[in-house]
């Protein structure tokens, strides 16, 4: 089955063309049926390959993977690039994450999105999304990887955009198709700079292969050690707009214009993780450029502590989500950039299980709620939707780190990671952000599902929970939040356990260790410190939990709280102002720069055309009208000449004829004037 | 594969203005009529037009890296010949040609309601002339069609054009021809000092290519360079050379403006890599700095006043700029990467462009308007149109996968381009990626999202069978484009490492044999008085 | 004295055919103006017709008459000092052929006009025989005599021509104007030709030449001064800057048949006569001369086309344009005098020259054609709004204008092309490229103005103007320029071949 | 003694004078004349020119000059009387129906 990896990408573009051709005409339920079946299938043969691909003998490197590519694609001088299909360990993890949550979240889809009109556009961009996806995770080298990299960008602009028509967010007057627009551009400009790194690694290597790339920079000797750091930034800052990192990260909130589906599967289990994914592929580059990872984990904390502390201020449910990913993927960013590849890609699959479930749980809120996603109208859900409070409960457990959930474990990993490696100030930017996240996760569920309904009873009287399609996925989704960090139990616990630490051994082989982070190195000598430290970021998350709790038990506390902040309230509401400042002096200068070009091309360098003609067109006009101008001149030099020769010799005459034969004279003077003088 | 033998390229070039004839003899009043003929004889064109795609490789070169060469005498006078004949390169410019050019024809069935029979002759009157200019293997008779098919155009504009079109005929002519006559004067000075040195008058680009190679004339390089470079320039067009392009395009029926962008830009590309490259490489690398300024210039410039038009077309039309820029940046890298990026750019810029003139024109036949502000939520009402508009606006900013090609042909370039010893230019140009899809996708979203408010629009009829089969072939060439170019790039290796050969001066020429016999040297003074009369014959 | 031999005389009369029949025609044509009743009239535009043809058959003739029978023949007439005065020489063949041509076309045109304003059409006739006439002595005479009594031959007529329509009163003031400054420029003309006389001590033009080539000149500002004024009378006769200005006047007020004839076979005579007498005569001096020239060709396209571009009257127009066009072909003349030393080059601008005359007169004589066709019922057809939708009242005349159109401006598939890329040429070759930038830039500005005739017969509407009869004179006159216009443009090698013969003059 | 040079000197007076006149005189009639004045000083010049050098070339050129003067004239007055017959005025001033 290893050999038919490549079908695994084309069999939702199979659905693709089959909905895109004739989704209208068919009924709804066939639509949905297909686009789930093509899911099904690719985790099925996923499912399959990564059993095979675990049964396989491993290479010199202990490398277990395997590689499709004979159709050459580009064939240039400087570089070669085939149609290339790999699999290996780490692209086994994605893969299963990405079929398997995006199984869920299709079916979940025919539930949410029954009611909806454009039903078969909406699971054509779904299919598109999973062909895309899985093309990126699949790839062999860095292009295939970015006709997935960009094509998952354009199904966020499609599926962001998917109610193209409607308003999105009051407060920058954006519409959903701006916020699709929104989104890819800024990707744009973070494939940008990772084309550029494309361009000299394929310059500089002569192959894009991922394999060829990992072995050519291990021997790259130090010559090209700052080609290597250049390299690994411009990458790095192509995954900051894909994985919405700072200074790229504003699509993302916007982006939850689209249906949450939507956002549960592209924006925050799958796409959002490909820079993640990326970076991790390119570990072996990132090895010979610490550098690189030193930005890579600065950006990362940074994020991660920003995005939380703007996420205690949203009141849209999906917003709060959504800065709630953007600083989970910092956290998964901050492992990469310590060198904890594992824990961060740990992190990755574990956040994939309860993002994903929170959105689907927020989605069934709206859902229920008819709409509604301002949680400042919401409250007391708890008993209308029992399903989707448990389950939503579930990962908020997770994500704020509560041992024994799936969140404890990868958090925990990268908070050791960042301490063993020595980068103290990021484990210290992280624990804190672990708080702020306990804090505004709390907040959500409290004012979501706790405390009295505050949307007004006709509002009240519709609520309901959402049917079976959209709860079951939810639970499965919350089993998976709970046992899904279970692969992943640290060594320091149950030493002998057969399941131990099992994600490590799996996935260790893929990375090109650096730091040698992760717990498997130094787990045995430093067991008290990372107990230690282990205690203190769930205590860290239990304060944000109780200061939640206490805050929002009050109706009037949260408002007090906020008067008091003021102005640092208010900055946080406004997000730092961070989309007003983009506007002032990135888009208003651009714009302005554009119509000041636009006024040049008309006025100047189409003036100038303009302005020979017009030159010409005049000089004809002056000659046109000689009758007044040149002959009129030449009439009156005539008279004066005449009058000259009148006052000797007493008499005037003048007449056309004689201006053409003046005019010929002249030419004679001229002529003879120029002769001897020339001559 | 090959029923017309070394005629071949005769018969592809003169099928279309065969078709005007036979046009001209029809009655008038029978626009039905004449609008299908057309569309049967371009049809016919690009018919006879395939063998060149499959009967390729098994044809002979010419010992030059010319196929299907086929060559007579002409005007031995001045040593000018018929000879016609493709290399990769123009061998992909005519199938485009063909193609665009059927497609053309096709889509003006509803858009030409007046003088209908006057429009069609003038388009395949048009199709013979492009096509001449990219088969020509003579400097003089290249020179012909390059500047014949100026007159249709011209025309085209003039009859069939909107508000403004006499002005922008007239510049469009005028602008152009400005650049042509100077390059006339560059081919004359070229013919002559190749006379001098070589002793054959010869126009046979094969043979004047090969002065790429003398050492000793870069002065006068220089200046036979710049007139050309002004000729094709203002073709391209290449910043600051552009401003007739709007104008043209904004006027020019949809067959005109798809005409335009899809094939008579890439006369001036193509008149790049195949005169002022191989022919002065010393002169071309001298100017290369200001050559590759001039194009990032346009990329960005383009890009950057694209953004604010208020004018659908014209959004297209400086989008032309820009990636016209792109194309030129590619073959100015003087890399084999580069010139075939370029190329195929040149392929793609004419589907994907050509496309989207296309689709303003389905829209402008339905509204009659092309301000963006009347637009509007038009996926509704047409989703299928919305749905080609997509792809093939992704194809416009370099989409990789959807459909690809010109994503190919950028990175192609790109790779080309960096491989520049200034990594700069690379980066410069590649600004124009974020900036195309800036602007593009801001034109789709304003004209295709957003609600449908204007009344006007919501009784618009979505794509009848005739438009989606103007749009579709481009869809798939462009998919094919995107996904498996390796036809493409085998097709262009031959002829481009050529070219890179030819500009480091280390082409080796087969030995040239003289084509030209006696007679046909221009005037030898000798020979007429051998032959005048005897003082005896004289009366006194 | 040498004796006087009436058998060589008689013998020598033989290189006259051409001539002598024009001549007996002419005057045959006026007997009959005023003896033969009228309704015979009609016929004496065809019978013009034949006879043009038949003169050109006999110059054609003399072509073949070489010993291997494919170059031309020489034939001379001496005059007393053993100098001939009176050559059949390639040269002059082809000139001859290029007035032919012009003279035909006027005819053909003139029987559009079968009234003439009330004027004998015979007479009208006659002139432009006598015209053709006096041309004919101005391609083929090599003494100065010769070549004035040519000149005065072929300008009096013109006078005449111009104000054919004696109760026009344009055609009056036109005519007035062009016989005023006409007989101006060949009195400068006349006394230019004394000056020379005096320094070089002959009139004939192979003794001026060995007189400059022996240095015997006496004073040598006397040569310049009478080459300049030579210059300047010549100028005058091919309307060049800053001797053009009767031009538009003489073209507007004439008969659009006349017009046709001054600015084709009138202006190609003037040619003729600037090309004999410098180059044979002063070939020596050739780089004195062509420094002058370069001054009237660049003023003449320059200001001619300027001056094109905002006339509304398509005679005028024309008329202006005829004036950029003879800077254009001055090219040819001066690459022939600055490469004193290269005979190709020389070759290269009289070929030039030849073959722009021939191109250049199948296209304004097609385009005066044109505007012959419109006029009707006495009213004028020459304003620009006359042409208004001319492509939906006669498609195929349109066509044709275009062709004319397009060749004058020199686009390529249309003989003025060719035309002007041996012109180009020429002037590339003598390293005159500013020169040749200017013309090519003319030639686009001229692009603008041949463009607005375009616009008013394609695009414009014609709504109220009637439908165009074309009368089978006018329609072959177009049919055979625009014939010729396009083969030329596809097919010219016979014509430079024809045009080649021109060369012989420097072989002699 | 009279020598080539004075006849020269008083040709261009002649030639000056004839000029002169053509350019300032309102009549067309003493424009003819004036025209004529500058061929007869063309016609001196020819005979002056004609004692210095051998051969009568100069003097057989001028009686030419005279012959085709006579028909020139002729020609004039009868375009002048056309114009005169249309106008009723012979003012070379008054003729300025086309320019431009």
């Amino acid at each position: 089955m290893l050999d038919f990896i490549w079908l695994i990408p084309l069999i939702p573009l199979a659905g693709v063309l089959i909905n895109g051709f004739f989704g209208r005409r068919m009924p709804l339920k066939v639509v949905g049926v297909i686009a789930c079946a093509t899911v099904l299938a690719a985790f099925l043969l996923s499912v399959g390959a990564v059993v095979q691909l675990a049964g396989s003998e491993p290479n010199a490197d202990g490398l277990r993977i395997h590689e499709v590519g004979e159709l050459d694609w580009i064939p240039l001088d400087a570089v070669s690039v085939p149609w290339e299909f790999s699999l290996d360990p780490l692209g086994s993890v994605l893969l299963l994450v990405v079929t398997g949550v995006g199984f869920l979240i299709h079916v979940y889809s025919i539930g949410y999105m029954a009611h909806e009109k454009d039903y078969a556009r909406f699971f054509t961009y779904l299919n598109l999304f999973m062909g895309m996806m899985l093309t990126l995770v699949l790839a062999g080298n860095m292009m295939v990887m970015f006709v997935g990299w960009e094509g998952v960008g354009l199904c966020s602009y499609l599926l962001i955009g998917f109610y193209y028509d409607k308003p999105f967010d009051t407060r920058t007057g954006l519409t959903c198709a701006d916020a699709g627009r929104k989104a890819f551009i800024t990707n744009r400009i973070g494939d940008f700079a990772f084309l550029i790194g494309v361009l000299y690694l394929a310059i500089n290597f002569g192959t894009l292969t991922f394999s060829e790339i990992s072995e050519k920079v291990t021997h790259a000797g130090p010559g090209s050690h700052a080609l290597l750091v250049g390299v690994g930034i411009l990458l790095f800052l192509g995954a900051c707009g894909k994985s919405a990192q700072i200074p790229l990260y504003v699509w993302l909130p916007d982006a939850m214009a689209g249906p949450t589906p939507v956002s549960a599967l592209i924006h925050a289990a799958t796409m959002v993780t490909a820079g993640v994914y990326m970076v991790a592929r390119m570990s072996a580059l990132y090895a010979q450029a610490p550098e690189a990872m030193a930005v890579i984990a600065a950006v990362g904390a940074l994020t991660a502590i920003f995005a939380a502390i703007m996420g205690t201020a949203a009141t849209d449910i999906k917003k709060v989500l959504a800065y709630s990913t953007v600083s989970q993927l910092g956290y998964m960013f901050a492992a990469l950039g310590v060198g904890a590849y594992v824990a961060g890609i740990f992190h990755l699959m574990t956040h994939a299980f309860f993002k994903a479930l929170l959105f689907l749980g927020a989605g069934s809120v709206i859902h229920g709620m008819n709409g509604e996603q301002d949680i400042t109208k919401m409250g007391g859900l708890r008993k209308k939707m029992p399903r989707t409070y448990w389950t939503f409960l579930v990962a908020t457990l997770a994500i704020a780190g509560i041992p024994g959930l799936a969140g404890f474990f990868s958090k925990d990993e990268i908070l050791w990671g960042a301490w063993s490696s020595g980068n103290k100030m990021v484990w210290l930017t992280l624990a804190a952000a672990a708080g702020v996240t306990a804090f505004y996760m709390f907040r959500l569920v409290y004012l979501t599902f706790w405390g009295r309904f505050r949307g007004g009873d006709e509002a009240e009287s519709h609520v309901h929970e959402s049917n079976n399609l959209m709860t079951v996925p939810l639970m499965i989704l919350a089993g998976l939040a709970i046992v899904g960090g279970w692969v992943g139990f640290p060594n320091s616990f149950l030493k002998d356990a057969p399941f131990i630490h099992s994600f490590h051994h799996w996935l260790a082989p893929a990375i090109a260790d650096s730091h040698g982070g992760g717990h498997g190195a130094e787990a045995s000598h430093s067991a008290g410190v990372e107990f230690g430290l282990m205690a203190l970021a769930v205590g860290i998350a239990l304060c944000g939990i109780f200061l939640a709790l206490q805050i929002y038990k009050s109706s009037s506390l949260p408002q007090k709280i906020a008067d008091t902040l003021g102005p640092v309230y208010k900055l946080v509401r406004n997000l730092f102002w961070v989309d007003e400042l983009y506007n002032l002096v990135v888009l208003r200068p651009f714009y302005a720069v554009c119509r000041g070009f636009r006024w040049v091309d008309i006025h100047v360098v189409d003036g100038l055309v303009n302005g020979t003609r017009n030159a010409t067109l005049g000089l004809s006009y002056i000659s046109n009208l000689h009758d007044r101008v040149v002959v009129d001149g030449l009439v009156n030099l005539t008279g004066w000449t005449t009058t000259l020769f009148h006052r000797m010799l007493g008499r005037v005459q003048t007449g056309m004829i004689q201006t053409y034969l003046s005019v010929m004279l002249l030419g004679v003077f001229i002529l003879i004037a120029y002769y001897t003088l020339a001559g | 594969m090959n029923p017309f033998g070394d005629q071949l390229l005769n018969v592809i070039t003169f099928v279309p203005l065969a078709g005007a004839l036979v046009l001209l003899l029809l009655p008038k009043e029978k626009n039905e009529l004449v609008a299908r003929l057309a569309t049967a004889f371009a049809g016919l064109g690009v018919l006879v037009s395939l063998p060149l795609w499959f009967a390729w490789q098994s044809a002979p070169t010419d010992g030059h890296g010319f196929r299907f060469v086929f060559e007579t005498g002409w005007i031995p006078s001045i040593g000018a010949r018929y000879i016609v004949g493709v290399d990769g390169i123009s061998m992909l410019l005519v199938l485009l040609t063909t193609i665009m050019g059927f497609i053309a024809i096709l889509s003006s069935w509803t858009a030409i309601q007046t003088r209908v029979k006057g429009f069609y002759v003038f388009m395949l009157i048009l199709q013979t002339g492009m096509l001449g200019v990219f088969v020509s293997l003579d400097l003089f008779l290249f020179y012909i069609f390059w500047e014949v098919m100026l007159v249709p155009m011209y025309f085209i504009i003039g009859i069939w054009g909107g508000k403004r079109k006499l002005y922008a005929a007239i510049k469009f002519f005028l602008y152009t021809l400005f650049g042509s006559v100077l390059m006339l004067l560059g081919i004359i000075a070229l013919y002559f000092y190749h006379q001098k040195v070589a002793g054959i008058f010869t126009f046979d680009i094969r043979y004047l290519q090969a002065m790429g190679t003398w050492a000793g004339w870069f002065d006068l390089q220089c200046w036979i360079w710049l007139a050309f470079f002004l000729g094709f320039a203002i073709k391209v067009p290449m910043f600051p050379f552009h401003t007739w392009l709007p104008d043209a395009h904004v006027e020019a029926p949809t067959a005109g403006s798809v005409i335009l962008a899809a094939v008579l830009l890439k006369m001036g590309t193509y008149g790049f890599v195949r005169f002022s490259l191989p022919m002065m490489p010393e002169a071309t690398k001298h100017y290369l700095p200001w050559a590759l300024t001039l194009c990032v210039i346009g990329i960005i410039y383009g890009a950057m006043v694209a953004m604010v038009q208020k004018d659908w077309k014209k959004l297209v039309a400086y989008s032309s700029v820009s990636h016209l820029g792109f194309c030129m940046i590619g073959i100015f890298a003087l890399t084999a990467d580069g010139i075939t990026g370029g190329v195929l750019q040149m392929l793609n810029h004419g589907l994907a462009t050509g496309a989207l003139f296309l689709i303003v024109g389905l829209v402008y036949e339905r509204r009659h308007t092309r301000e963006i502000s009347e637009y509007g939520g038009l996926w509704k009402v047409m989703p299928l149109f919305a749905v080609l508009f997509m792809i093939m606006m992704l194809s416009s900013i370099g989409m990789p996968g959807i459909p690809g090609n010109g994503f190919i042909g950028e990175f192609t370039i790109l790779m080309g381009v960096f491989a520049l010893p200034q990594k700069f230019w690379a980066v410069l140009a590649a600004t124009g990626i974020v900036l195309g899809a800036a602007y593009m996708l801001w034109l789709y979203q304003r004209t295709m999202f957003g609600e449908l408010s204007n009344e006007k629009n919501k009784s618009l009829k979505d794509l009848n069978f005739r438009e989606t089969a103007t749009l579709v072939p481009l869809v798939l060439l462009s998919f094919w484009i995107g996904l498996y170019p390796k036809p493409f790039f085998n097709i262009l290796a031959e002829p481009v490492h050529k070219l890179v050969a030819q500009v480091e001066q280390t082409w080796q020429y087969p030995e040239e044999v003289s084509v030209l016999t006696e007679d046909n040297v221009l005037v030898r003074l000798e020979d007429l008085k051998e032959t005048a009369p005897e003082e005896g014959n004289e009366v006194h | 004295m040498a004796g006087f031999d009436p058998a060589v005389f008689i013998g020598n009369l033989a290189w006259m055919r051409p001539e002598l029949l024009l001549a007996g025609y002419g005057l045959a044509l006026l007997l009959a103006s005023t003896t033969v009743p009228r309704t015979a009239k009609s016929i004496g535009g065809w019978l013009t017709l034949a006879v043009l043809a038949a003169a050109a058959m006999l110059v054609t003739a003399q072509l073949s008459a070489g010993p291997d029978g494919t170059v031309a023949a020489i034939g001379t007439f001496s005059d007393g000092s053993g100098d001939p005065a009176f050559v059949v020489d390639g040269f002059s063949i082809v000139f001859k052929l290029i007035f032919l041509l012009g003279g035909a076309f006027t005819v053909l045109m003139s029987m559009q006009y079968p009234d003439t304003d009330g004027g004998d059409s015979a007479e009208f006739l006659a002139l432009v025989v006598f015209s053709v006439f006096g041309m004919m002595f101005l391609a083929s005479g090599t003494d100065l005599i010769t070549i004035y009594i040519g000149l005065e031959t072929m300008a009096l007529a013109g006078y005449l021509l111009v104000g054919f329509r004696v109760k026009e009163k344009r055609a009056n003031e036109g005519a007035v104007k062009y016989f005023i400054m006409g007989a101006l420029a060949s009195g400068i003309l006349l006394y230019g030709i004394s000056l020379v006389y005096g320094a070089t001590g002959s009139i004939n033009l192979y003794g001026i030449a060995a007189a400059v080539a022996a240095g015997e000149t006496g004073s040598a500002s006397f040569l310049g001064l009478g080459m300049l004024l030579m210059l300047v009378g010549m100028g005058f006769k091919i309307a060049a800057v800053p001797f053009h200005m009767w031009a538009p006047d003489a073209y507007e007020g004439a008969t659009t048949p006349a017009t046709s004839f001054l600015a084709t076979a009138a202006k190609a005579g003037a040619f003729a006569m600037l090309l004999r007498v410098f180059i044979t005569a002063l070939g020596g001096n050739g780089a004195d001369w062509a420094s002058l020239m370069i001054l009237l060709a660049a003023a003449s396209m320059t200001v001619g086309n300027i001056a094109a571009l905002r006339q509304d009257n398509v005679k005028r127009m024309l008329a202006f344009s005829s004036v950029g066009h003879a800077g254009y072909v001055l090219m040819g003349l001066i690459a022939v005098g600055v490469a004193e030393g290269d005979a190709a080059i020389r070759a290269h601008g009289l070929i030039a020259v030849a073959l722009y005359l021939f191109v250049y007169t199948f296209a304004t004589a097609g385009a005066f054609a044109l505007v012959a066709l419109l006029r009707k019922n006495g009213q004028p057809g020459e304003m620009l709004d006359d042409f208004n939708g001319l492509v939906k009242r006669h498609p195929v005349a349109s066509v044709g204008m275009l062709l004319f159109l397009l060749s004058l401006a020199g686009i390529p598939c249309t003989a003025g092309f060719i035309g002007k890329w041996w012109l180009f040429g020429a002037a590339i070759r003598v390293n005159l490229t500013w020169l040749a930038v200017v013309a090519v830039l003319n030639s686009v500005v001229s692009l603008y103005y041949y463009a607005r005739v375009m616009v008013a017969i394609f695009i414009r509407d014609g709504e109220g103007l009637a439908k165009v009869q074309v009368p089978l004179p006018l329609s072959a006159a177009i049919g055979a320029a625009g014939l010729f216009t396009l083969l030329i443009g596809v097919y010219p090698q016979p014509f430079i071949r024809l045009a080649r013969y021109a060369v012989l003059m420097l072989g002699v | 003694m009279l020598t080539v040079s004075h006849v020269m000197i008083l040709s261009l007076v002649l030639f000056g004078i004839g000029v002169f006149g053509v350019l300032t005189r309102r009549n067309i009639l003493i424009v003819l004349m004036s025209l004529e004045l500058i061929l007869n000083a063309a016609n001196l010049n020819f005979v002056a020119f004609s004692w210095a050098h051998p051969g009568i070339q100069g003097q057989v050129f001028a009686l030419f000059v005279i012959c085709v003067a006579a028909g020139e004239v002729a020609v004039g007055l009868a375009i002048l009387i056309t114009l005169f017959r249309n106008r009723n005025s012979v003012n070379i001033d008054e003729f300025h129906l086309m320019k431009g």
